[in-house]
């Protein structure tokens, strides 16, 4: 019996595997496409679950603001925007028979390879032994506090954030500016939105009353989650991705349950596109900063360097401490400013999806006139 | 024995509870007929089945001195989440439900009466005031 | 092979079977706004997969890869060492998760202006109207 | 930790009527009790599994089935979203 309940947690993972495997059937089937969202969000749900098993607390806290808060918003407005049910007739049977088969060929044969990627065993459950890199990063870590030890350390106990903004920092900035390059698509496809200046009024825009004083409470508490999780990415599990996409659903709940008029207030779009380009900036000036301390002063440096590093005479680095806390040299400034650049992003797009129909469809019919 | 015994106990009645509210709401959410009623299963589950054990959990925590200073931030954390979904549950059940019935998304099959439509009907309830 | 390991092949294909439902969404489901939440989901699934390698077997439970403490004892560091899942695959996976929801939108946006022009967004009748 | 089956059987009727559900809000609350017992299941588990840091995850679920609230809510209301 007791062995059954160190089981426990293998069944659950195996149990929301299949919940999702079905959400997702009907999802795909599903005609209604409101109802696919709902289901795609049950999927969400479950896959949350799987996250959290696999012991990736850090994935969770990006994944649900994500695919549960941000994700199906996005879809419900866009499916308010244009059409609400999908024409099914007329899919070719055959044809679709023939997709299916390839995919399931061609899925099988990614499958097998990953089976394969399990490396040292040949098993589908993972072997006991962790890859030689994951143990070198997880033995650095975080480190002696002596500097000839530090050398190869990131001095914070949050591996995934060392990782994302020290050992592969180079990889996470190309990264992010994929992500701007996305965002600024979006804004140049909308380039002649404008939000219609009308006042906001409290009684006959927005949700009920008890909404909007439960949503005054929750906004500011959000807030100070999100910057909690966003700072404190070095030490707990977050960081600045994770905070700026749970930040973000406040501006969304905020258009949702307000209305954008009184979302405007406090976000304008310029000022939101100032604070985002002043996260990148502070991206890049943290990453650069070594080199430039160590061009200035003469000696060796490194871009996305943390901690000082033999070839380096001098302690060229940021301290990994302030006043007995631990701030993991650069990672707390990458952090913060990573948290401004999301948030920022996500606000914008948030605010370009609620322009009201009418109004971008006067601007269309005035440009074609 | 001592403080630690005594939180043990209440955290495991806590959960217990919390265990038997939420296949109660399980159950009503699955026998109910129509959407209003099952509003009721999910109030159960919110407040008894999530609130109460999570509450729960955070006693626990307490105790378990193998966790080291990290307990508080469990515990802490936990009490959050407990104050959240007191918070937010009767909030968003409400406004599902004003939307539904305004909407008559939801049907109300096994009706006795609608107080609600007569009022309005009546013009004492205005929709936006509700 | 354990209960364990029966129990996580379950899981192995249930996954499995997600990818080749969201692919065949993707494929065949004629309408774009269909279409990009079998993306979503596809992508979602490939992000279990890639987090599943980083898994491995410890006793009694693999423990997050973060410390809970800052002056870490050697015996600490390798008693994590020995039960700590992989960091890599989540550190990647991260910029993944947020890249997609940037892509996710920029893809709904250009949905969204291409039924403005075109007045739907059934793929077959936008193809009918360009030839 | 011997009453976690019982939260497993009620995930698994919550899942039942968010895929039976014959309306959308009914769906749309079997989704709300379903992140909640997942909540509850996130805050067991951080006690169960001897990970104390991996609690955060909970609050995020708690606040996110409430946005899923609003923006259902907000469509079944039919007006324009923004408003």
């Amino acid at each position: 019996m007791s062995q059954l309940y160190e089981l426990i947690p293998y069944i659950v993972m195996a149990v929301s595997a299949l919940a999702s495997t079905v959400a997702v059937y009907l999802a795909i089937v599903e005609r209604d496409l409101i109802k696919a969202v709902l289901y795609s969000a049950i999927q969400s749900t479950f896959y949350a679950l799987l996250f959290y098993l696999l012991m990736v607390p850090d994935i969770v806290l990006v994944y649900v603001p994500v695919a549960v808060g941000l994700l199906s918003a996005v879809f419900i407005f866009a499916i308010k925007k244009t059409e609400k049910y999908e024409e099914v007739a007329g899919i070719p049977k055959t044809a679709s028979a023939i997709i299916l088969v390839l995919v399931t060929v061609f899925t099988l044969i990614a499958g097998w390879l990953l089976i394969q990627s399990h490396a040292i065993t040949f098993e589908i459950f993972p072997s006991a032994d962790a890859r030689a890199l994951a143990k070198w990063f997880l033995n650095t870590t975080l480190a002696s506090k002596e500097w000839w030890i530090r050398t190869f350390s990131a001095m914070s106990p949050e591996a995934v954030t060392a990782i994302v903004w020290d050992y592969r920092g180079l990889d996470t900035y190309f990264e992010t500016s994929v992500m701007y390059l996305a965002i600024i698509g979006a804004l140049a496809i909308a380039r002649y939105f404008e939000i219609p200046k009308k006042e906001y009024k409290e009684e006959s825009m927005g949700m009920s009353i008890v909404g909007k004083t439960a949503t005054k409470i929750l906004v500011p508490m959000i807030i100070v989650v999100a910057i909690s999780i966003g700072l404190h990415g070095h030490l707990t599990p977050g960081g600045g991705f994770q905070g700026g996409v749970t930040a973000a659903v406040a501006v969304s709940l905020m258009i949702f349950i307000f209305s954008v008029y009184f979302a405007v207030r406090y976000f304008k779009i310029y000022t939101a596109i100032l604070l985002r380009i002043i996260g990148l900036i502070g991206i890049a000036l943290a990453a650069t900063i070594a080199i430039l301390i160590a061009l200035a002063t003469g000696y060796h440096g490194f871009i996305f360097q943390n901690q000082p590093k033999p070839i380096t005479p001098l302690e060229v680095g940021l301290p990994y401490e302030i006043g007995g806390n631990l701030i993991s040299g650069t990672l707390l400034i990458f952090n913060a400013s990573e948290f401004l650049a999301v948030f920022m992003g996500f606000a914008i797009l948030f605010l370009l999806l609620s322009v009201p129909e009418e109004s971008i469809m006067e601007v269309i019919r005035g440009e074609i006139e | 024995m001592g403080l630690n015994f005594i939180l043990t106990i209440i955290s495991y009645i806590l959960i217990g509870i919390g265990a038997f509210c939420q296949v109660v709401a399980g159950i009503g959410m699955n026998r109910f007929p129509n959407f209003f009623v099952r509003l009721h299963a999910a109030t159960i589950c919110a407040v008894g089945g999530s609130f109460v054990p999570i509450i729960g959990c955070s006693i626990l925590a307490l105790t378990l001195e193998e966790f080291g200073p990290s307990r508080f931030f469990l515990a802490g954390a936990g009490f959050v989440t407990a104050i959240f979904i007191l918070l937010l549950a009767p909030v968003g059940s409400h406004l599902l439900a004003k939307a539904a019935y305004f909407s008559k998304a939801a049907v109300l099959h096994p009706k006795a009466a609608d107080l609600l439509e007569e009022d309005i009907k009546k013009g004492e309830v205005r929709e936006s005031t509700v | 092979m354990d209960a364990r390991s029966y129990l996580f092949a379950v899981t192995y294909t249930a996954i499995f079977v997600n990818i080749v439902i969201a692919l065949y969404g993707i494929f065949v489901r004629p309408h774009i706004m269909k279409k990009i939440i079998a993306l979503s989901i596809f992508g979602d699934s490939t992000y279990v997969y890639a987090i599943i390698i980083g898994f491995r077997k410890a006793e009694p439970y693999p423990v997050i890869p973060i410390m809970t403490t800052w002056e870490p004892a050697p015996e600490y560091v390798k008693n994590f060492v020995a039960k700590a899942v992989d960091p890599l695959p989540p550190a990647l996976v991260l910029t993944a998760v947020v890249i997609g929801l940037a892509v996710m939108l920029f893809l709904v946006f250009l949905s969204i202006q291409a039924y403005r022009v075109f007045g739907t967004l059934d793929i077959r009748k936008i193809i009918r109207m360009r030839g | 930790m011997y009453f976690i089956p019982f939260y497993l059987v009620a995930v698994i009727m919550y899942v039942v009527r968010a895929l039976k559900g014959p309306t959308i809000p009914d769906r749309v609350l079997a989704i709300d009790c379903l992140g909640y017992v997942l909540a509850t299941f996130l805050v067991i588990f951080s006690v169960y599994l001897k990970s104390p840091l991996i609690i955060a995850c909970a609050i995020v679920l708690a606040l996110w089935i409430y946005a899923l609230d609003v923006y259902m809510s907000k469509y079944l209301e039919k007006r324009e979203l923004g408003e």
